[in-house]
């Protein structure tokens, strides 16, 4: 489903080319720690164990995953509301960041931010963000500093399809493009906004399509495929990462549970959620890796995975409320209770 | 789902906020055929952010229930355009943080037009925003902004505290010929019930209610924090403390009179908003009762507000966050 | 130098074809008036007779004049702090309008919005920005009115080339691409965003080729070559009015007085201001009118303009400034002074 | 074009505001790596809306010295992505009315990040803009809005009222490591002249100055509106009276022990500011004074403001919009 706009060195001469295998089963690690993290936490809302919103990523695995395997550690990512995906696979721990979902001291951001805001600077999430669209103007600022800094670093910019219709997106795109900034604007296109179809919201068919407004090279590519996805990502953050500035890169991609947890879905089609439910990427690339890795080798990750989410589980639900005194901290450099804590 | 806007029944029912505000954009859509909505989401099956356009998409057409797409500034910009040549819209910015991503539109556009134009350009419009801390979403989905819009000449702003008031000032609002922001406490849409009239329910702008008659103290407030202070008067009537409630009810225009007749009468106020305290509407609140009663005060005005941080997530913090009853009965005692 | 973007119905056949000579008559006389009023007010300016800012439109005259020539009284315009050619174009008297731009109680809006915020609803010239970009939500407003209103009233919104940076212009695309509004976005391209020139700004080398980011034709025509625009302009008029759908049309043109009275513009190459001056649009129209009406005849149009400004400036210079009690009305509804003057 | 970020010398050169701010601006490139000045056409021959940074892009260089598209929200958004990995932005605002152009990445962002992380991701960002009536800029030009932003936990926000304060005041904005918003007035721009200590002169933030002492009544005031209280207390202390006027200088974090050390000795208070008097920072000081200076006062706090309405156009109305020296004289009197 690859199609290119404008296009040139960000679109590699084979996207489905697979990388070692090692890389492989990578991306498959990551995508189930997500996928078992998802899970286990929408089943203790759904029993009540867990209060609050959340928005899930399930199905939208790979368009995290893919993309952050090129990533380092001092590379910079911003994400949204629903960022667990991206979130997890930046590298931030799990013990935390399920801390700070339940807003808890031990939490990423002491649980002042919550799902919707957490930063981990020393894994490179710079900023979640609930504000659609806001993320990628401060992307720029991040890759600009990088830039003014005389690193190598890259930014990526996680966003919906809903959020290329708002001003930031157009602001952030243009400034990337002038400035020729290492940024990578990756549009996780899961086809709705809310309850809004893409074509009801959206006045282009495909989202990388507005790259060529901006001189900018668009790529779409099958998100759900993580080989496909992993060679485009990769072309795209070599670019900037070379100086050759900023892409579009747009996965499509779905989301398996609706907007928000507790989201029926009934303004889906029916065939429509059938058929990529049943295309769900994990099982598919599980079949795939089942060629290259044994039975034993896949469940052992698996396994891995699921005691690492029932761990990090453990660790939260047990960890303290943050005392009443942090309530006026952190408003002001200074104002911190805790000095180690920084 | 409604039966407003066909007949004006005189019967109240007993309806939450979101029907109470359903029922209102009903009434004004079946009786003006100048009026649509517009916003994200608020066809079926979301209405919108909280659900407040249920079944009027289905009823009232498309056309006139429109879906925008994530647009903010093209959502009050749209409503702008159309208000100035005749229409009255009433566009839902689903979260009141959200109106800073339009904030020009309201603010330098919106709210000056009629003035820029020395009265030839009227801007009839609703903005529908809802808000609130205590519901866990965090500190860009929680802010009470009132202060700030309070402070941009040209708009009117109204918070309401039950079912009854938002049909009757939503209505008002819709049909009022200037900029209004009508601000919707999430904490209100599923816990505030309350008999609401049916039909064509109007409540003047710019009249504050005295919720609460009482004698030794006046509290001022609005929105959510109503209930929470008229629990506390109950609660004080028990140790012989009259406390008289005030709801504002408007924010801008204020109603000076029964605001300041009523401290005049008790000479101690307490003011209890859930917005930060540093320039929240609570100092002109203070200032005003201050400087208008100098020297008839038996105490000073005690602000009971959020302290100056954004909202926090954790539960024990947010619950620390917004003014609890026990801090207002404190500020209350404190004034005796 | 015609140009379209993902075109069709838009473009007409031949944007050369002269309309009839009295249009012509017309599209010359808006012109000359627009530029004696210019003209006089700077003359005025640098002679100390008038203080404030002015942005001049000397040179885009016919980006104003034949575009507005296809419109009707009920038709709708929005225009910036760059608009006395748009406001003129579209109708409104010189007196009151010179009365406004020099704060007079008998100006349009009584004194109190001046230049940068003419609004005369009586002749269709619905809002005048000071903000850059803000005009084309609220220009969508007005479409979406009419076509609510069930009325062919086309509305237009001038903008700058700069202007094509900032997010309000990329929600007001989507969105009138998206409901089919009645609206035509005039971009009067003048290469210059104050002293930025635009390459430096905008990552684009056309603006009309952003049009296909929304699924609207783009086009970019000479504007001023006052047929040619006057023909691309009918033909996205028309296409507003039947029900086409919104378009986004570049009018290539120069700002001859730099941005704002005073700009000595030395950030112009000096050749590019010699070229572009020489080559005024106004000069060039009249040498092309000679060859279908007399000397005297157009000296009569000219005459006419002369008259008119000087008669608007004495009206204006005279006019009373408003008296101190209108400093607290017109806030809200009910609060006019003088109910008459509604 | 200037001397300073090479050596520090002791003497001060008589500077307008412009020459200040701009060697504030030059004395922080050249001292830290980490600043950069990002805005509107800020290079030659704009130098930014007023001139600020003229010379400037010529001599730090075009990547530190960046010339941006009008682009607020991506201006901001630059900012603080810059910020929270370690540099230091300095973004101009060309006016404040376009901060509404820009409000969420100001407010749901740089004044809420360092808190919703825990303190781990600090906003060292300073965000100058200009306004102020007066020019005939009109209504969506001229706007004083600081009372909103003041609003906005997490954001400092300074007005300064001369040049060496400007110079003094935006270094410590530069170097300080919360989001810091500096309001220019352009009235100052070419009026204001004063001495201004060369080299890396920097003035605490929250810390008001007594600019001139009187025991008699307090002025509170800021910006532009310093030089006429001064004006004012000169003609009235030929009539014997003894106003003491307080520049605030930062307005978030208040400096409330210089503000109520003043008013406890004079008992007698007077707010004057530019912008106008619904929740303006006027209600906010007013508020303070009264409840914490209760019973110790003669007279009520007085503000004098703007009225409630936009920036009007016409000169007559222009001029009666600002407080005028004889307003502010005749609210100090009403005090006495
Ligand atoms: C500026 C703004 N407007 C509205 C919202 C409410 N909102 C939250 S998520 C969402 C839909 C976003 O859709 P998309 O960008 O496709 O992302 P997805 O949720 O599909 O991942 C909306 C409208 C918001 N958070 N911010
Ligand atoms: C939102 C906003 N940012 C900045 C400005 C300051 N400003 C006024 S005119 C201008 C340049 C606009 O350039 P362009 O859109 O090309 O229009 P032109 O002046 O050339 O007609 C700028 C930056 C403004 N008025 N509004
Ligand atoms: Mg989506
Ligand atoms: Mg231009």
């Amino acid at each position: 489903m690859t199609t290119s706009t404008s296009l040139d060195a960000a679109a590699p001469a084979d996207l489905s080319a697979p990388p070692d295998p090692e890389v492989q089963l990578e991306l498959f690690r990551t995508a189930t720690r997500i996928a078992r993290f998802d899970e286990k936490y929408r089943s203790l809302m759904t029993s009540g164990a867990i209060g609050g919103m959340y928005y899930s990523p399930r199905g939208q695995e790979f368009a995290a995953a893919s993309v952050a395997a090129h990533l380092r550690r001092d590379d910079y990512v911003v994400t949204t509301y629903r960022g667990l995906h991206d979130q997890i696979a930046k590298g931030v721990p799990l013990r935390p960041l399920w801390a700070e979902y339940l807003g808890k001291a031990a939490g990423t951001c002491g649980g002042k931010g919550g799902p919707m805001h957490v930063t981990a600077p020393e894994y490179g999430l710079m900023v979640t963000t609930g504000v659609v669209g806001a993320g990628l103007p401060i992307a720029n600022g991040l890759a600009l500093s990088a830039q003014l800094r005389g690193t190598d670093q890259v930014t990526v910019v996680n966003f919906g399809d809903g959020a290329s219709n708002i001003g930031a997106f157009h602001e952030a795109l243009n400034l990337a493009s002038i400035w020729r900034l290492p940024v990578v604007f990756v549009c996780q296109n899961n086809r709705y906004a809310e309850y809004t179809p893409l074509r009801e919201g959206t006045s282009v068919d495909r989202i990388a399509n507005r790259a060529a407004a901006y001189s900018m090279p668009g790529l779409t590519v099958d998100g759900n495929d993580p080989i496909e996805l992993y060679n485009a990502a990769g072309a795209a953050i070599r670019r900037a990462r070379t100086g050759g500035g900023p892409t579009l890169l747009e996965a499509m991609t779905f989301r398996f549970c609706g907007h928000i947890m507790g989201d029926q879905q009934v303004y889906i089609p029916q065939e429509e959620l059938r058929a990529a439910v049943a295309a769900d990427p994990l099982v598919r690339f599980r079949a795939q890796l089942a060629a290259v890795f044994t039975e034993t080798e896949l469940a052992a990750v698996e396994r891995a995975a699921a005691d690492e989410v029932a761990d990090a589980w453990e660790f939260a639900r047990t960890a303290e409320l943050p005392a009443e005194s942090e309530l006026t901290t952190d408003v002001y450099a200074g104002t911190a209770q805790d000095g180690a804590r920084k | 789902m409604t039966t407003a806007g066909t007949a004006t029944q005189e019967t109240a029912r007993t309806l939450g906020m979101v029907q109470a505000i359903n029922e209102a954009l009903d009434v004004a859509l079946g009786t003006d055929p100048a009026v649509f909505a517009l916003g994200e989401d608020i066809q079926e099956p979301g209405g919108g952010g909280f659900g407040v356009h249920k079944g009027l998409g289905v009823k009232h057409g498309a056309h006139r229930v429109r879906m925008t797409p994530i647009s903010e500034q093209a959502i009050m910009g749209a409503a702008i355009g159309a208000a100035i040549s005749g229409l009255r819209p009433v566009a839902e910015i689903m979260l009141m943080n959200f109106v800073h991503v339009c904030m020009d539109q309201l603010v330098n556009h919106a709210a000056k037009l009629r003035y820029m134009s020395g009265g030839r350009t009227p801007v009839p419009l609703t903005v529908r925003t809802a808000t609130g801390a205590g519901g866990g979403f965090g500190a860009q989905h929680s802010d009470m902004l009132e202060a700030q819009l309070v402070h941009a000449a040209g708009l009117k702003v109204v918070v309401p505290s039950n079912p009854a008031d938002a049909k009757g000032l939503l209505l008002s609002c819709i049909f009022d010929d200037d900029p209004c922001v009508f601000v919707e406490m999430t904490g209100l849409y599923f816990a505030a019930r309350g008999p609401v009239p049916a039909g064509d329910h109007r409540i003047p702008l710019g009249q504050a209610t005295i919720a609460r008659a009482g004698d030794d103290v006046t509290v001022v407030t609005y929105g959510r924090q109503v209930a929470d202070c008229l629990a506390v008067a109950e609660q004080l009537a028990d140790e012989g403390v009259g406390v008289e409630v005030i709801d504002l009810r408007t924010l801008a225009p204020l109603d000076t009179t029964t605001l300041l007749g009523s401290v005049a009468r008790t000479r101690r106020a307490v003011v209890v908003h859930e917005a930060v305290r540093r320039n929240g509407f609570g100092a002109e609140l203070s200032a005003t009762i201050h400087a208008e009663l100098f020297g008839q005060l038996a105490a000073p005005v005690v602000r009971v507000t959020a302290p100056d941080t954004p909202v926090p997530y954790a539960k024990s913090l947010e619950e620390a966050y917004i003014p609890s009853r026990s801090r207002i009965a404190a500020a209350i005692r404190s004034t005796l």
